[in-house]
């Protein structure tokens, strides 16, 4: 067909998704170059994010705490510390100490075993995954809602998952910012508690996604069972280069909160109605670097395309939901005035930046031909893409590119701010 | 195969057909034992032979040996007389109290007041807790716009008036709780706040009202599981069973009213529209006197049949259907009044109704029945309202998800515009692709430069510091010089036109599905707009070409003439018409592209007729011999191309006749050349109502299967259309029932509201909830008796792909009870083979079809499903529909057009050919038997007649005498000479006679309890019409006999062994009771002998005093916590993903046979001392 | 006086302001429980939050990242990996590996120096503070702005700064979140830069002050100019307890740059108009942790309350800025009719929470008396208190208390939602 005489000169991107979505990605600003942030990325490890990167993140993690803190009475926001003094897995000690132990290399075998008794006498340990903060404040938090079951503590944050031996991450970076959710009911309705949260959390995720479909879950059994945990649900995305945990829901029961806390069942027993009881935990635990992957790749498509010259290419678009879509609104200027042309392009800028309506500069790039601008746009997930030529300093109206239509609109210049405005919140309740 | 042990027990009739055990066919039959002629045994034995029936195996039964209850009066059917009357008595003497009683005078003034007013025969009002009364009228009115919380209601008896208000009436306030409370409902039995009746003992009082389960769902104490004796009998019920009408019936008897028979031929179309009958020609209506004795089901038209006299004013009605609150406030009195009126009514058409009914309804069974169908009772808990929520979660994220799929598609389709792209587009070449110009305001030059050169002026002043990338300064807002500009800028919005134009760069057919946004200028009324196209839905004419829709890989074309079809490629004597073609150009070698794909991708051979493809090497993006193609294609034919043979056209089509070709390779509805699409056929999809008909959105209910098996699929945008087909069928079925199901009016009881059972079982859960609906049957609601509610009896069970279809098992039982009841297996296929038998031969198993019903195997292929799945070649699923259908009085054409629903592949002929041969095969032929006219005709012109044994003749043996005879003028002259018109030679010939027997005589009534058929059915009114209703009458009837009988049976049977149980309600042919869980097996046991009794007293009263052993019983009862078909589905869905059992806490029912239940009870009814 | 005599019972709030304060945050779920919590934020570093806390945390963030990031085209944000596999200070292993190391005791001393050296061998670095990040990706960000100065890269984050031996911090944690600019310029501008932002840092942190002058800069000289840095200013907060650095601007003219890069300088210019210079670099550092310390702080107001028995009170109110405030309105309910008026109160938290109008379930909280609860709510620093009463039922009117007026006011139950979004936003823009 037509499609693979053409595909052949590009069919890396076909080869392989995972490096051409990776690509695409440090080409446009949304992670940092080099080899360790695509390789950490993709296996579901943080990595330097770029400003479009970043913004992604952000709005994500931002539309997790919406939906799962802000909008609801009984789930409370916490933050722990991402090292403690003793327990977990991970321990830090001074680079400086190290570094003189290396240095002095004339150290007796002695020497250098006191000097390393030394360092690890003062222990402070980093956190593996969010639960056991969660689980510590346990105690202090039932006051918050009179010892009322259900209530939930929730946490973002980072945690440190070194690589070990046997894992494939090995050179990927060992940070994962998860999201966490630690709900705390009775145990009477806790397999309905885990229902409700794995179905929330699933519709969360397909809320976002341009192919809602790509997102499932799966009940964890058999060999994946945790010990004594009776049962566990996962939230998958399927990658294009294979299926991947986004998310985990495991009903905990009593144990780890008992585990955690040495006092008696009683105080830890909170009221179930009329009884009192000790809580069943669930926990929810999302990697969110991951997820914001799974959302680039899910928004990422490839359209066919036939020039004028009847050639065809593959246009690539990142449809990101409008609420995650780093940047809403480019804006360019056509040929014309320069200075006056920029000064229009620096006001409505800032009219946008003062709403709170993220605008790329794209006037300040002034070389390349508007096709390939609106290709990269395209590649970037901007969704709109206003250009002011010299008719707008005549007439006011300006010209608003959609990302998903392609269809240039003409507009007005009082009228654009508005526009973007309801479209992106009609489009976030939608 | 086992032989029982105590063979003394196995008893076989002469068919080899195993019959009840000795000792129970002793205890039903009273020894009267059947005895059976030999003629007639022989007679069966050669049709079964006939039928390859006869010698086939059977399995045996081990025998059951129960010592079953003491049994009333002389026979079977005196037991039942006498149980039933002993419990309907104090009601029938209730309402015979009513019937005769004169009511007192009715209230000038109502009292506006809380709760019960009673008005003496002095007229005072004096405040009472409830009307204290054993039979009493009565008419709830709810104010709609209020919820389901009743807000006024009026009751008379012989001694009294009595009204009624509801709190949120009289007391002003600003909100109400949502949430009911035994405390907003209408006390009839007990005093405010409490939930015992005075004196502790609860009477048996009587309650008519018109539709009165409406009203009884208002009513407190029936949200009480336990308790109430009050039944309820309902004059809308009671006009359906002595006078209803058919659903065609009311069409006509409306048209009748409205249009003095004028608009009676649009209502004629209007059913042939919806299918009732094939040939275009309604049923000749000739006979119109059943309009004179009937009437439809509303209180003022049934009162104005009964009564007659000044016709009830129900204009009033509105206020309560569509006015709030405090209008019915400001009209208290006029409404109390209306309320009162409506109970007069009630009472007077009650006085006429009474003595019809029970006249034409003489069973006391009958009457018995209908009061316990209408104490239905749904118990439900917390998990009602998870269930809606969940159900409607699902929905609405999945329509989300579908309009998002659609959305995405429409988007997609937009690049298209450019470079008119479309144009090349098999589907979308059509659509509307113009975009507007942007409208302005003229502006004069001058004032254009003007502005012009304001904003140079504000620009440069700005542009100085342009280069200097140094802070700003202090005590200037930053970027102050460029806001200005863009704000001066703003100004000129003046230019523009008042209303702005709807997305004018955006295609016609794109900018319709987007909403308008409303202007930005005018206050933010918290409009809900949303971005995009997002007014799409699957029923727009664009959707099935956003998808690429192909038939048998065809694409989809829709016209305005023919509705829905697709576009054959090949077509070559339209196409160089030479004119100007006004309006869009079909891309016919796209077309040719796509059906080519679809054959390489089948391994289909490609017709010859269309072209084949340039060769690749053509198609590189070598821009020249892109030209060079494109030149060939130009002369859009036939001899200049001849160097490049391959795009040469090698078909040249059969062009007859101007405008009339026909496609060579290609068969189905078409094509229809009116449609004049340049290189295409066009062919319309096919309908299940017949070709003729206009197909008007290809994802109607009837296409999903041809979805499923690929016959209709999605040529492109990929997951998206195919994801948006899913979901459509996911969520289509909580589409249509979610409205219903989510206005149930459910009542949360308090804990002491509960039996003690419940409140102090160890499962009680103090956050739980419990509580009940009351579904609002109306206990005979069509001509058959048959009771009639849309939610509940209309369910079907749940499916894995259909949102919400777990809603019957949301009916779940409160701690310490379970459901008991089961299903009545094959009831119709019984009830009519045992009709046919009585007729035959009098003998269980004596014709071909009841014996298949009986003894039929699936996996010796001799059930009646496969035996008609053989016979015809279609799957046993199908031949299952065939066969109720049959029964159901289904004629010929019916099956036709079924046959070719079920595949399109068929032909017209085929389908006949094949449907005849089925009904050849079941129904048999029409036969004619003679009277003495045509005897004599046949003597005096001594012709040789062939005759069947019973001496009937065929319709060719028929014609010939009558042609003989010199009778043309059809009809009336030929009944002259026949006397009978019979079935024969099929397996269900001997059934139809019968049916038909009974459908023709006099006085139709049900052979069982001798019910009588509607006085709107009668042949006095009707004659010879609605036939089909009439045959389908005698089953249906009889089923609710069948019915009517195990709830009187049930009902004997828990109050004789103090089984603490109640009915919950019947679907179909099902029945469940609530039950406490130390009395379900005693239930159960109970239950299978209530079988028992009605099998008996059906073959009873056919005349044979025995019964099969394989129907006895039920083949299983189910004890369960829910309700559900199977104790064992888990009911999972896409809205219960989890299942019954995680999701809510719901383990396995059993499902016990007679041997285990006999073995659990010891065979016995009375509770066990160590209980 | 009367105040000297009630105050004698409470005389250790006024002796020592901190730990009141501390005290006062960790009974209103500011900081978890706990004395290193106390300790830690006392110290200016960062602790374990409870929820409002978090929300106040969050909430000073969000501001920062608005007034700096988010309101300007120049300026990016991005981030950083905590850990890099070389070069700073604080190094991580993992937990495991140590305590094998503990519990062979049996070890000789060569094993354990050896077994050192393999753990050792994999180095990963956390880092103390995000200037260096941003340094780092100066290179991959000029892109961005066509190599036009001046432009910024910004970020917030946690950083690791463990206590040394000479400190006073011991015991507490090393963990400091900061928010941080990196700020390229011409070297021609950059004292001007450094004067527009040490005024527009001490503007923002004065905006959301109750008494603004507490905050105020001072130019580092002297002994505390790091070496070879020409110029630097902090921006000061004077606690009860004395005064302390919140905020830090140095110029670091362009050693740092070249020091971070290790390409020719000809790869690190950027232009400056029309010429071509190699930029300077201002930094921008805010220690987050000691900022909302700060605020707590600076809003904390006594007040004296003679009640109906004229015995004097001493009322706390904490008067936080409307925008910081994490509680914006807590829900009580009067007597009455219980679960009609709840359901009241949780549709109208609902509908505060859907705007994101952050709200308090304080009828869930049926045991305490009215005064007690308003009490409770100013030291949390709830801006309103809403009491549902059976009046509600029939008339839908309920009062409204204003934290700093302590007036009850009665307003409609329809016309309280657009009046709290009217008064927030409106509070943030002043």
């Amino acid at each position: 067909t037509v499609l693979s005489h053409y595909s052949e000169g590009t069919s890396n991107d076909v080869a392989d998704p995972a490096s051409m979505l990776l690509q695409l990605c440090g080409r446009h600003y949304y992670i940092a170059p080099g080899a360790i942030h695509s390789a950490s990325l993709k296996k579901g490890r943080g990595c330097g994010y770029g400003p479009l990167g970043l913004d992604l993140k952000q709005n994500v993690l931002e539309q997790w705490w919406t939906s799962v803190v802000r909008s609801r009475a009984q789930v409370f926001g916490i933050s722990t510390l991402h090292s403690s003094m003793d327990g977990a897995a991970v321990k830090m000690i001074q680079g400086d100490a190290v570094r003189d132990m290396h240095s002095q290399t004339g150290l007796t075998e002695e020497h250098l075993a006191e000097r390393l008794r030394q360092i690890l006498q003062h222990k402070e340990f980093f956190r593996t995954s969010l639960l056991q903060g969660a689980l510590e404040r346990y105690v202090p938090s039932m006051e918050l809602v009179n010892r009322k079951l259900p209530f939930g503590l929730a946490q973002t944050g980072l945690c440190y998952q070194p690589e070990t031996a046997d894992s494939d991450a090995v050179g990927c970076s060992s940070e994962v910012t998860e999201a966490c959710l630690v709900w705390f009911c009775s145990p009477r309705t806790s397999s309905q508690w885990l229902d409700y949260w794995t179905r929330q959390r699933l519709q969360w995720w397909r809320k976002f996604a341009l192919g809602p479909s790509d997102f499932s879950v799966r009940n964890v059994s058999g060999e994946d069972l945790r010990q004594g945990i009776p049962y566990g649900v996962e939230v998958l995305y399927q990658f294009p280069w294979g299926t991947e945990v986004l998310e985990t829901l495991w009903n905990l029961g009593d144990t780890e909160l008992l585990n955690t806390h040495q006092h008696s069942k009683a105080q830890l027993q909170c009221k179930d109605g009329r009884k009192v009881v000790l809580p069943h935990v669930i926990a929810v635990t999302a990697n969110m670097d991951r997820g914001v992957l799974a959302y680039l790749s899910n928004s990422l498509q490839h359209v066919q395309k036939m020039d004028n010259k009847q050639r065809l290419h593959q246009r690539k678009v990142l449809k990101l939901h409008p609420v995650l879509a780093p940047v809403k609104v480019a804006l360019d200027m056509a040929r014309g005035p320069t200075s006056e042309l920029r000064q229009v392009c620096e006001g409505l800028l800032q009219e946008f930046l003062e709403v709170g309506i993220s605008a790329w500069p794209g006037y300040m790039d002034t070389i390349a031909s508007m096709e390939r601008q609106h290709a990269k746009y395209d590649e970037m997930g901007v969704l709109f893409v206003l250009t002011i030529s010299e008719s707008t300093l005549e007439t006011g109206l300006l010209q608003v590119r959609n990302r998903d239509t392609t269809i240039r609109e003409t507009m007005h210049i009082s009228e654009i701010k508005p526009f973007f405005l309801k479209y992106i919140s009609a489009a976030g309740k939608v | 195969l086992k032989v029982p042990q105590s063979s003394s027990q196995l008893r076989m009739n002469p068919l080899n057909i195993q019959m009840l055990s000795r000792n129970l066919q002793e205890q039903i039959f009273r020894c009267s034992a059947q005895e059976y002629s030999a003629e007639s045994i022989e007679k069966s034995i050669r049709h079964l032979k006939k039928h390859h029936l006869w010698g086939k195996e059977a399995v045996l039964l081990p025998d059951v040996e129960l010592k079953l209850p003491q049994m009333y009066g002389k026979d079977i059917d005196d037991h039942f007389r006498i149980i039933a009357q002993k419990q309907s008595m104090p009601y029938l003497l209730a309402a015979c109290h009513l019937q005769k009683a004169e009511l007192p005078q009715m209230p000038q003034k109502w009292a506006w007041e809380v709760g019960w007013t009673r008005y003496g025969l002095d007229g005072e009002p004096r405040k009472v807790d409830f009307p204290d009364e054993n039979a009493l009228v009565f008419d709830v009115e709810v104010c709609m716009a209020e919820g389901h919380c009743p807000t006024l209601a009026v009751a008379v008896s012989p001694n009294a008036w009595y009204s009624w208000c509801s709190r949120r009436l009289v007391e002003e306030r600003y909100s109400w709780s949502s949430r009911l409370t035994p405390a907003d409902l209408i006390p009839l039995e007990t005093p405010v706040n409490s939930r015992r009746p005075l004196g502790g003992r609860w009477d048996k009082r009587l309650v008519v009202g018109h539709n009165v389960s409406f009203d009884r769902a208002h009513i407190k104490e029936q949200y009480l599981l336990k308790g109430s004796k009050m039944r309820f009998l309902d004059t809308m019920s009671l006009h359906m069973a002595i006078s209803g009408l058919t659903g065609f019936q009311r069409s006509l008897w409306l048209a009748n009213r409205y249009g003095k028979r004028q608009g009676l031929q649009e209502v004629k179309e209007h059913m042939r529209k919806l299918g009732h009958h094939s040939k275009g020609k309604g049923p000749a209506i000739g006979s119109w006197a059943w309009v004179d004795v009937s009437s439809i089901n509303n209180l003022a038209d049934v009162h104005a049949l009964y009564v007659g006299g000044d016709p009830l004013k129900k204009e009033t009605r509105e206020i309560f259907v569509k006015g709030s609150i405090s209008d019915i406030r400001s009209n208290f009195q006029e409404l109390m009044q209306y309320c009162a009126m409506d109970v007069l009514a009630t009472h007077e058409v009650f006085i006429q109704q009474l003595s019809l009914f029970l006249e034409r309804c003489p069973h006391p069974v009958t009457f018995a029945g209908m009061l316990e169908m209408g104490v239905c009772y749904l118990p439900v808990n917390q998990n009602w309202e998870r269930y809606l929520e969940d159900a409607q979660d699902t929905y609405e994220e999945l329509q989300r998800e579908m309009k998002k799929s659609l959305m995405s598609l429409a988007d997609d389709a937009c690049p298209l515009l450019q470079d008119d792209r479309y144009k090349e587009d098999p589907w979308l070449w059509d659509f509307e692709w113009d975009v507007q110009d942007f409208k302005q305001k003229k502006v004069s030059v001058s004032q254009r430069k003007k502005a012009k050169q304001q904003t140079e002026k504000a620009a440069a002043a700005a542009a100085s510091q342009c280069d200097n990338p140094g802070p700003p300064e202090e005590g200037r807002r930053e970027e102050d010089t460029s806001r200005q500009l863009v704000e001066r800028l703003k100004e000129t919005v003046s230019y523009l036109p008042k209303r702005r134009q709807h997305m004018p760069g955006h295609p016609g057919w794109y900018r319709k599905l987007c909403a308008r946004m409303s202007s930005s200028v005018k206050e933010e009324n918290e409009e809900v707009w949303s971005p995009g196209p997002n007014l799409i839905s699957l029923q727009m004419r664009v959707t099935p070409k956003l998808m690429g829709l192909t038939w048998d890989g065809f694409p989809l074309h829709y016209t305005k003439k023919h509705g829905w079809g697709y576009l054959v490629p090949g077509r070559r004597d339209n196409l160089d018409t030479g004119e100007d073609v006004e309006g869009p150009v079909c891309p016919y070698r796209a077309i040719e592209r796509v059906y080519r794909e679809y054959c390489e991708r089948k391994g289909k051979e490609q017709p010859q007729c269309l072209d084949s493809p340039p060769p690749d090497d053509l198609m590189l993006t070598d821009s020249s011999v892109w030209q060079t193609v494109g030149a060939l294609n130009g002369f859009n034919g036939v001899e200049s191309a001849r160097s490049s043979k391959k795009i040469v056209y090698v078909c040249q089509v059969s062009v007859d006749m101007v405008g009339k070709s026909d496609c060579p390779y290609h068969h189905g509805n078409g094509p229809y050349n009116d449609v004049n699409i340049p290189g295409c056929w066009f062919f319309k999809l096919p309908h299940k109502d017949g070709n003729e008909n206009n197909v008007g959105s290809p994802f109607s209910k009837d296409f999903l299967s041809k979805m499923e098996d690929g016959t209709l699929q999605a040529g492109r945008g990929g997951t998206n259309a195919a994801r948006a087909l899913e979901i459509n069928k996911m969520i289509s079925f909580w589409r249509n029932a979610q409205k219903r199901i989510s206005s149930q009016m459910v009542l949360w009881l308090q804990r002491g509201d509960l039996p003690h059972i419940a409140s102090k079982h160890a499962d009680y859960d103090d956050e739980g909830q419990y509580g009940a609906i009351l579904p609002q049957v109306i206990t005979a609601g069509t001509v058959t008796r048959r009771a009639v509610e849309p939610t509940w009896l209309t369910a079907s069970n749940a499916r894995w792909d259909r949102v919400g279809s777990e809603l019957k098992a949301m009916v779940q039982v409160p701690p310490g009870y379970h459901l008991v009841g089961a299903d009545v297996d094959s009831q119709e296929l019984w009830i009519a083979a045992v009709l046919g038998e009585s007729h035959f031969s009098g003998m269980h198993g004596g014709t071909a079809f009841g014996w298949m019903t009986l003894q039929g195997k699936k996996s010796q292929g001799t059930d009646l499903h496969s035996r008609t799945a053989d016979a015809v070649g279609i799957s046993r699923e199908h031949a299952k529909i065939f066969n109720y259908g049959r029964i159901y009085g289904a004629g010929r054409p019916f099956a036709v057009r079924l046959l070719m629903q079920f595949n399109h592949r068929l032909s017209q002929a085929e389908a006949e050919g094949k449907a005849r041969q089925m009904y050849a095969l079941t129904k048999g032929l029409r036969k004619y038997r003679l009277s003495d006219t045509g005897e004599w005709l046949v003597s005096e012109l001594g012709v040789n007649v062939k005759r069947d044994e019973n001496g009937s003749i065929s319709r060719e043996e028929l014609h010939h005498i009558s042609t003989l005879a010199g009778i043309r003028s059809r009809k009336k002259r030929r009944l002259d000479i026949v006397d009978q018109r019979v079935w024969a030679g099929g397996t269900e010939s001997e059934m139809f006679n019968k049916l038909e027997a009974i459908a023709h005589s006099k006085q139709p009534a049900t052979p069982v309890l001798g019910c009588r058929i509607s006085r709107a059915l009668e042949p006095a009114a009707v004659r010879d019409e609605f036939i089909t209703s009439r045959v389908n009458w005698v089953v249906q009837s009889s089923a609710v006999d069948y019915l009517h009988l195990m709830l009187v049976a049930m009902h004997w049977l828990l109050e004789e062994y103090n089984i603490n149980g109640r009915f919950c309600i019947s679907i179909h042919d099902e029945v469940r009771y609530l039950v406490s869980s130390e009395d379900r097996y005693r239930a159960a046991l109970a239950l299978q002998i209530t079988n028992l009794l009605t099998r008996s007293m059906f073959s009873y009263k056919m005349g044979i005093r025995d019964l099969p052993q394989s129907v006895a019983f039920f083949s299983a009862v189910d004890i369960d916590q829910c309700l559900r078909k199977e104790v064992t589905m888990d009911c999972v869905t896409p809205s219960n993903p989890a299942g019954l059992k995680r999701r809510y806490g719901i383990p396995q029912g059993e499902a016990l046979d007679i041997y285990q239940l006999i073995k659990i009870t010891k065979g016995s009814l009375a509770k066990s001392r160590t209980e």
